[in-house]
């Protein structure tokens, strides 16, 4: 699977650049986090990805395809890659959870027992109980329940690219986990999983690779440590830094290229022990 | 605010008070009406033409509304030449009684109701939606003296024009959110293409009726006093 | 009609007439089956059955002239038509409701919507030849031709405003009737 | 000043929301009360302000009974609230008005009203904004304009209730410094939230878990209680968290920092 976009250049009807000569090659298999602070294109450019804005210039390609020519087939395209949008709760309309996850499987017709097997799955997957939500109705569930069910209805038709808009924003301590352990599985299994959002902590634990958008173009596409290192330029861009690095470079810690907070724990200890023997 | 119609400019129009718009248009429009012969066309045409020179508005948009119109006021036309009988038919067919009186009448009212059609796009497009509210509100004040709340009938119009730009985008991310999920609207049979607008119509209503209810508490806890029980 | 204080009720009435003026220009981006399933209809008809008769005949006159002035839909001319046969959807439907208790809330509602509908399209039709005279013969020629085009479109309603208002019971924005 | 005696509330009587909850906001304070989502901290303040009937036990301010007429009349001229949705409060598309429908009902007189808005508007630092459309604002920009419609009736307790969860973090830190400012105007100031960076500086925290509060104290208390945020399903700060990670470790630090600042201290003075 290869995702290119190619100098891509977008811009709604009357405004200016939102984003300018684009150039992004996401790999199998890829936690990609996307950030910058308010206003500089992180949420179209998951949108023009996702085949929502036809670039004025530039290319958005999947195995070489242009996802945005005519004859190009959406179902497919659907199949493969799916996007979950910030605040994702108002979109259910069916009477019970089971017809609102079938629901993306209705567009891509497979058998019956298929569609029970996956829908299975992805209950599971988000940790909905099964027996006991069935035929509750989506309308009914607390906001934890019904991220985690948008989330569901993304994830049944197994897509090999996941699009995330902000997928904690609004969400507690125990909510914020919940996503992340089950983004982290996905991960596992192999889904390529391309993610906005502003807390550098979440990026830094999760994202293989940081895009950091600003007014529309590219400043960085690194590995988390790097982008994180200069204190000044990451206050200019507005991304802030991971506490751990904030901590680390009080206390004049080096943490080598791994801003995670076990690492930050480990290296703590190691420099604390070595100081006693 | 989505104000598709209002074309900005400073002319007297613009500049004129809502109100007394909002009035001069019923008066006009209750004139034309009455005058049922020729002597209200012209008046109404007279009208017309002092107020798009007035209000300095492109020719082109005043008659915009009036496309829409062309087939329907053709029926109109047809339905009064042809079918108007009370007695001297010049040509009649069983039901089809062409005559003099049927054919005025038949233009006469198409006339009226072109000029009523401009005088309103006039009025739409030199004043902007919240003028025409607050408008409203004044004409509507006197009605109290029948124990019509009119105080919340305004209120009701200003959170109805405040909501339109926010269900506008709550319809625009729900579709978005279904398109996603592999949901298409215009491909298939007549039975298909209703069947996909439930999952835009459905969560469309939930979420305005859901900021309703929150907007319903949000006044609640600001005092607001309805005048309904004000009256009682 | 459903137990809800009154400022509820004023606000769930505003959110119906600015959907009134948001749904027509919402779906005509797309051509779906074109205006079959009458968008403007469907505001007026839940928020006469949610909040009763009064709020129902706001709605009815409201939300046709909002989307007039804001989207020329509909055009000036049949404006006064249209208002007169909302209102008298909104008016029908909410009173209706209030009158019958048949014990099942799906039976009350169908009930409403039928009688809302006979009446709104009668009154469509008079007032129609009203404003244009058009003579006695094209009058009934007229309700005919009006009930057969809007026959898809009230079947489309008679199924999704149910729907509607189990939904909105199960998210808890309305109280349950029985 | 609002005196709660074990109040509870349960829903179409079956869904327990609260139990036997009993608080005092204190004139001038800031008060939080912090909870995940579901605890049921919405909820308490709907009590609170007689959005919601009580099911049992009996709310006071300054001494009267709030389920009477003079009551809720006191709590309406006193109490203003914030709530979570931006886009959920305004009932004009023009801000000015919309202060103005809350001038109406606190029946201020026509003619200041417009100073009343301006110095409203002023005291969020959206000078200027009198006639902006409120659909052009940013979520920081309304929710201020919303706090502004509160402080232009002067109701001295203000309640944010999760204002800060459906904002962007520069929208988050415009609605924090505003809540500083009016902290400075000597407000009572009542924050609900379920995320901890909106209570540091909260003079007392109010902790909410399964419909109950299960502590009440100084931030400095709650914060760094590790068992009991755990327990309550909130997320722990980050200084706390490697206090407590290094103690299992065998590191023992003199005592729990909470800010940044005090854990890198805590970590040079471990030498």
């Amino acid at each position: 699977m290869q995702l290119e976009i190619k100098h891509a250049t977008v811009r709604y009807s009357n405004s200016d650049k939102i984003l300018d000569n684009i150039d992004l090659n996401i790999t199998e298999g890829q936690f990609l986090g996307i950030t910058g602070k308010a206003g500089c294109g992180k949420t179209t450019l998951l949108e023009t990805i996702a085949g929502f804005h036809k670039p004025e210039s530039g290319f958005v390609l999947l195995d070489g395809q242009n996802i945005y020519e005519k004859r190009f087939v959406s179902q497919s395209f659907r199949k493969r890659l799916q996007i979950v949008f910030q605040f994702p709760e108002n979109q259910f309309f069916e009477s019970d959870i089971w017809n609102e996850i079938g629901f993306g499987l209705k567009n891509i017709s497979s058998s019956p027992e298929e569609k029970e097997r996956k829908t299975i799955e992805a209950m599971l997957a988000v940790g909905l109980d099964i027996n006991e939500m069935k035929n509750v109705s989506p309308f009914a569930l607390s906001g934890g329940q019904k991220r985690r069910l948008a989330l569901a209805c993304a994830i049944v038709v197994s897509p090999e690219i996941l699009l995330l808009d902000e997928p904690f924003s609004g969400l507690d301590g125990d909510g914020q986990n919940q996503i992340i352990s089950i983004l982290k599985d996905l991960h596992r299994n192999g889904t390529t999983i391309l993610m906005v959002s502003h807390d550098p902590n979440v990026l830094s634990e999760v994202a293989d690779k940081i895009v950091v958008l600003d007014a529309g173009k590219i400043q960085f596409n690194d590995i988390p440590s790097r982008v994180f290192a200069d204190k000044y330029l990451c206050d200019k861009l507005g991304i802030g830094q991971p506490e751990t690095k904030i901590t680390a470079d009080l206390i004049g810690l080096d943490l080598d290229e791994d801003l995670t907070y076990s690492n930050f724990i480990k290296k703590l200890e190691k420099k604390y022990l070595a100081a006693h023997d | 605010m989505i104000d598709l119609t209002y074309q900005t400019g400073d002319s007297i129009l613009h500049r004129m008070n809502p109100t007394h718009k909002f009035l001069g248009l019923l008066i006009c429009t209750i004139i034309i009406l009455v005058s049922k012969n020729l002597a209200g066309t012209i008046i109404a045409a007279v009208l017309i033409t002092t107020l798009i020179l007035l209000s300095k508005l492109p020719i082109k948009k005043v008659f915009a509304p009036l496309k829409s119109l062309f087939f329907f006021l053709i029926m109109i036309f047809l339905m009064n030449a042809l079918f108007f009988n009370n007695g001297d038919c010049l040509y009649s067919y069983h039901s089809i009684c062409i005559s003099y009186k049927g054919i005025e009448q038949g233009y006469n009212i198409v006339l009226h109701t072109i000029a009523i059609t401009i005088l309103s796009s006039i009025f739409i497009r030199t004043t902007t939606s919240i003028e025409i509210m607050r408008g409203i509100e004044n004409t509507l004040r006197p009605l109290r003296i029948f124990h019509i709340p009119t105080k919340d009938i305004s209120l009701i119009m200003s959170i109805a024009l405040q909501f339109i730009p926010v269900f506008f985008n709550d319809i625009d991310r729900i579709r978005k959110a279904q398109i996603a999920r592999g949901a298409n609207f215009n491909k298939g049979s007549i039975i298909t293409r209703i069947q996909s607008i439930f999952p835009l119509v459905i969560p469309a209503f939930i979420s305005a009726f859901r900021r309703a209810d929150e907007l319903s508490t949000a006044i609640e806890a600001r005092g607001f006093q309805s005048d309904y029980e004000s009256f009682k | 009609m459903f137990e809800m204080p009154y400022t509820k009720k004023t606000v769930i009435t505003a959110a119906c007439i600015a959907l009134c003026a948001v749904l027509p220009m919402a779906f005509h981006a797309f051509p779906n089956a074109g205006d079959i399933w009458l968008p403007m209809h469907i505001p007026v008809l839940l928020c006469g059955l949610i909040c009763g008769p009064k709020f129902g005949v706001l709605c009815g006159i409201m939300g046709p002239f909002l989307s007039s002035i804001l989207t020329q839909m509909p055009p000036a001319a049949n404006l006064p038509s249209m208002i007169l046969e909302l209102s008298c959807y909104g008016f029908v439907s909410g009173f209706v409701i209030t009158r019958i208790k048949t014990g099942k809330q799906i039976t009350d509602i169908l009930i409403s919507l039928v009688c809302a509908m006979i009446a709104g399209r009668i009154v469509y039709g008079i007032a129609n030849a009203a404003i244009f005279n058009i003579g006695r013969f094209t009058l009934n020629g007229w309700l005919v031709s009006s009930f057969v085009t809007s026959l898809p479109g009230i079947v489309f309603q008679m199924i999704l405003i149910p729907l509607i208002i189990t939904a909105l019971q199960r998210a808890l924005i309305i109280p349950d009737k029985y | 000043m609002i005196n709660v005696s074990n109040i509870s509330f349960t829903y179409n009587n079956n869904k327990k929301i609260i139990e036997n909850i009993s608080l005092s906001i204190e004139p001038g304070k800031v008060t939080a009360i912090l909870g995940k989502n579901g605890s049921g901290k919405s909820t308490l303040v709907r009590l609170i302000l007689a959005l919601l009937p009580i099911s049992d036990g009996k709310i006071y301010i300054d001494d009267i009974d709030i389920n009477c007429k003079e009551g809720i009349n006191q709590i309406r001229k006193q109490c203003g609230i914030v709530f979570q949705n931006p886009d959920n409060h305004f009932v004009s598309p023009i801000i000015e008005d919309d202060i103005k429908f809350g001038l109406t009902n606190h029946h201020v007189p026509e003619t200041i009203q417009s100073d009343c808005v301006k110095s409203a508007l002023d005291k969020v630092s959206l000078t200027g904004y009198e006639k902006r459309n409120v659909s052009t604002l940013s979520g920081g920009q309304k929710q201020k304009a919303a706090a502004a419609g509160i402080l232009a009736v002067d109701n001295s307790i203000i309640f944010f209730d999760e204002a800060t969860s459906m904002l962007d973090p520069n929208g988050r830190k415009e609605l924090q410094l505003c809540i500083e400012d009016l902290r400075n105007q000597n407000k009572t100031i009542v924050i609900i939230s379920q995320n901890i960076e909106d209570v540091l500086h909260a003079d007392k925290i109010l902790l909410i878990s399964d419909h109950q509060i299960i502590k009440s104290g100084s931030a400095r208390d709650i914060l760094t209680d590790y068992e009991t945020l755990k327990g309550a399903g909130i997320q722990i700060p980050f200084p706390v968290q490697v206090y407590h990670d290094l103690f299992q470790k065998g590191i023992k630090m003199k005592n729990c920092p909470l800010t940044s600042g005090e854990l890198a201290e805590e970590l040079c003075s471990l030498k």
